[in-house]
């Protein structure tokens, strides 16, 4: 059966920052049922890549990406306004999906453990908590692409285990997930690696 | 026509060729400076209100002139590099700037000269004046601009949209402060010798404003090719030229 | 799972958002005024008491005090979003950028200029402009603070990736801001003597189409610029 | 030539002080224009020049 259209097609990317060339005619295709993790060391580019593919960075780079259909991208920061409770975080979100119902956020919060905390100003979370409500996105969301960087910092290992159960079922029913970690995915669903070394990704 | 649009792309050829045009064009320049200078300064007649300080037009008006037109030059480098994203148009950008806020200095520098023996003060708030001043505001703030980024793609790109938006406000700041003046101090002369000033005056006074545009290409090339250098300091062609101690 | 609400219901929710963030904190709102109100008490200091003086100099002065205030915030359009990470998804939003920064910019405005505009009076009293003046303050700085709302949203779009970029936005913008000033003042000094000040709002109306326009391109360029800064 | 003597252009009844100094000023300007990037191209293309040395002379060692 012919392979499904990809979500995501990077044709020859090259970037170089500061003089110093972080990866060269990188190429890379992903389509539904993919679950792709990018792993390399500190300041090989992981980050400037994922931005590069998300189509946040669009100066400074060779190359094309392709994307069809919408995609969700978790970035480092964590995305939630400090004098806005969680549920106005996510239904005021600026990501620019659907307004959520109450019920729909409710049920998000609950999955991420934040069951409780709908209403408390968003300030007094933890940072962990902070990131847990950005990572609610992930149940609320309809898009098929999801752009990860880091998604497991400052989360406990039941979280952990948690989100890496809800990507094999987002991958299993057609969506695709690319996220950088340094912690292997301990899940029973082939994982592509992709690793970025110094000037050209493997 | 499109393979020059393209060769004009790569940085050795841009290199190449500005040298070439800069070996013709700069002396030519340099003998109509000094030509219409020497032209200007001594052998017109002084003028028969301001007497011999109205000799510095020669150098203001030009200077103010190139000035204006150097900010739409740096203006259409910008558009071009976020158009069409043509690194060598960031470069030509780049170029101009420092180029152009030069000459706005002259411009102002001179301008205030000339008004201490014409008007008794070094600093007028005459309409033209006053609009050169605020072109050099809009020069530094372009190249403040890039400066204070530390990614210089993005520098450029943000500094195009700076000039860009300088370029649309440059007719509305220029007629605003013309209209104001009008406004405050209606009956005066125009400052700058938009009175008619008859041919004998007019003649080194394009010369010199046609030698002030050949000296802003000049220099424009140079900085050009001296960024490129920087900017490609690692590519092969540039190390190549550096071990031959090309001049 | 719903699909993404269009451009006209994204820009209300954003502006919605950005008016909720900002009573949530209410010292921002009271920052620009109460700079006013000391701004202004500072010129009879400078300038001596003697009222028909400080009527001279009320309409130019009113308005440069409004424009230094705008200036003041124009630095945090985009700030508070580019800090805690909203501003990138903002950018991967489906809806055109051109709108959702249209959508910001009002909201700053709503918050900054248009108190200005209200209290307006209060200061103009407080300088003993002629009562003529009043109206046309009012009505000159109900399309001007719009004008420097726009232009200050481009230098912020501009400078929100720098750290510092309080000083340089001043550099960028206050040149563009120069065209409002004089037809600003020059609106509240016809009033004043009598002249009728239909032009001079007609010029600044001309000024904020144009503005409205224009200036959110810009400012959709400078944050996909800035984003990576 | 308009004036007769080197001390009449000099003080160009009186307004020769402006003049010149306006000329002065604008030469130096100019002058810094045209000599900055040349300077500045020089100085690059002999740092470059002195690191492709090091970088070859580094090279001899190694393989002598």
């Amino acid at each position: 059966m012919t392979p499904p259209a990809p979500l995501l097609a990077a044709r020859s990317l090259t970037l170089s920052r500061g003089g110093r060339e972080l990866f060269r005619d990188l190429s890379l295709a992903i389509g539904p049922g993919d679950l792709v993790q990018l792993e390399g060391p500190n300041g090989v580019g992981k980050t400037s890549l994922l931005r590069i593919l998300a189509g946040l960075s669009r100066y400074g780079y060779e190359g094309a990406v392709e994307r069809s259909g919408a995609l969700l991208y978790l970035g480092h920061k964590s995305a939630v306004k400090a004098q806005l409770t969680p549920r106005e975080n996510l239904a005021l979100h600026v990501g620019g999906e659907g307004s959520h119902g109450d019920a729909a956020i409710e049920g998000a919060l609950a999955e991420v453990g934040l069951y409780g905390y709908e209403d408390v100003p968003s300030h007094t979370l933890s940072a962990g908590q902070q990131r847990r409500v950005n990572l609610a996105r992930l149940y609320l969301c309809s898009s098929p692409l999801w752009l990860l960087d880091e998604p497991f910092t400052a989360i406990d290992r039941a979280g952990v285990g948690q989100l890496q159960s809800l990507f094999v079922q987002h991958v299993e029913g057609g969506g695709a997930v690319l996220l950088t970690s340094h912690q292997p995915l301990a899940v029973d669903y082939p994982v592509r690696a992709l690793t970025l070394s110094q000037g050209s990704a493997a | 026509m499109w393979s020059f649009f393209h060769k004009l792309g790569s940085p050795p050829w841009l290199y190449g060729i500005a040298g070439s045009i800069l070996r013709y064009l700069l002396p030519v320049t340099v003998i109509a400076l000094v030509v219409g200078a020497v032209w200007g300064l001594l052998f017109t007649a002084p003028d028969f209100r301001q007497g011999n300080s109205y000799r510095i037009i020669y150098i203001h008006v030009p200077a103010a002139v190139v000035a204006l037109a150097g900010y739409y030059v740096m203006a259409a480098a910008g558009a071009v590099s976020l158009i069409w994203r043509m690194k060598m148009a960031d470069v030509a950008m780049k170029a101009a700037a420092p180029i152009g806020a030069a000459l706005t200095f002259v411009a102002l520098f001179t301008g205030s000269v000339w008004g201490k023996p014409t008007w008794g003060t070094w600093w007028v708030w005459d309409a033209r004046i006053t609009s050169m001043l605020v072109l050099l505001f809009l020069y530094l703030g372009v190249v403040a601009l890039y400066e204070a980024f530390d990614n210089k793609e993005a520098a450029s790109k943000a500094c195009a949209v700076l000039s860009l938006v300088g370029m649309v406000n440059i007719p509305i700041i220029y007629k605003s402060v013309d209209w104001w003046y009008s406004l405050h101090q209606p009956a005066s002369i125009k400052f700058t010798g938009e009175s008619t000033i008859d041919s004998s005056m007019l003649y080194p006074l394009l010369l010199m404003i046609t030698a002030f545009y050949c000296l802003f290409a000049c220099a424009m090339l140079m900085n050009m090719r001296a960024e490129l250098l920087e900017r490609e300091a690692k590519t092969g062609w540039v190390r190549k030229l550096a071990a031959e101690g090309a001049h | 799972m719903s699909t993404p609400p269009g451009a006209a219901a994204f820009c209300l929710r954003l502006v919605r958002r950005q008016l909720l963030l900002a009573f949530r904190r209410p010292i921002d709102i009271a920052n620009p005024l109460v700079f006013f109100a000391m701004v202004i008490a500072l010129f009879p200091l400078g300038l001596g008491p003697a009222p028909d003086q400080l009527a001279a100099f009320a309409p130019g002065v009113l308005w440069i005090i409004a424009l230094l205030s705008n200036l003041l915030t124009s630095d945090t359009v985009f700030r508070g979003d580019y800090d805690d990470g909203s501003l990138e998804q903002l950018l991967l939003a489906p809806q055109p950028l051109y709108l959702s920064g249209l959508a910001y910019i009002c909201a700053h405005w709503l918050v900054t200029g248009l108190p200005l505009v209200l209290i307006s009076p209060l200061f103009a009293v407080m300088l003993n402009l002629p009562a003529a003046g009043i109206l046309a303050l009012a009505l000159s700085l109900l399309l001007g603070t719009a004008v420097l709302s726009l232009v200050g949203a481009i230098g912020a779009a501009l400078t929100v990736g720098l750290r510092r970029g309080g000083m340089l936005i001043s550099l960028l913008i206050l040149p563009l801001y120069m065209p409002v000033l004089i037809f600003g003042s020059a609106c509240v000094q016809a009033a004043v003597t009598g002249v009728p000040t239909g032009p001079y709002l007609a010029i600044l109306g001309a000024m904020l189409s144009l503005a409205i326009a224009l200036a959110p391109l810009a400012v959709a360029a400078g944050l996909r610029i800035s984003i990576d800064a | 030539m308009y004036f007769d003597s080197l001390q009449a252009v000099l003080e160009m009844d009186g307004h020769g002080m402006f003049v010149w100094s306006a000329y002065v000023v604008t030469v130096i300007v100019l002058v810094g224009m045209v000599a900055h990037p040349l300077r500045r191209r020089r100085r690059l293309l002999r740092d470059i020049g002195g690191a492709l040395r090091r970088e070859q002379g580094a090279g001899q060692e190694v393989t002598n």
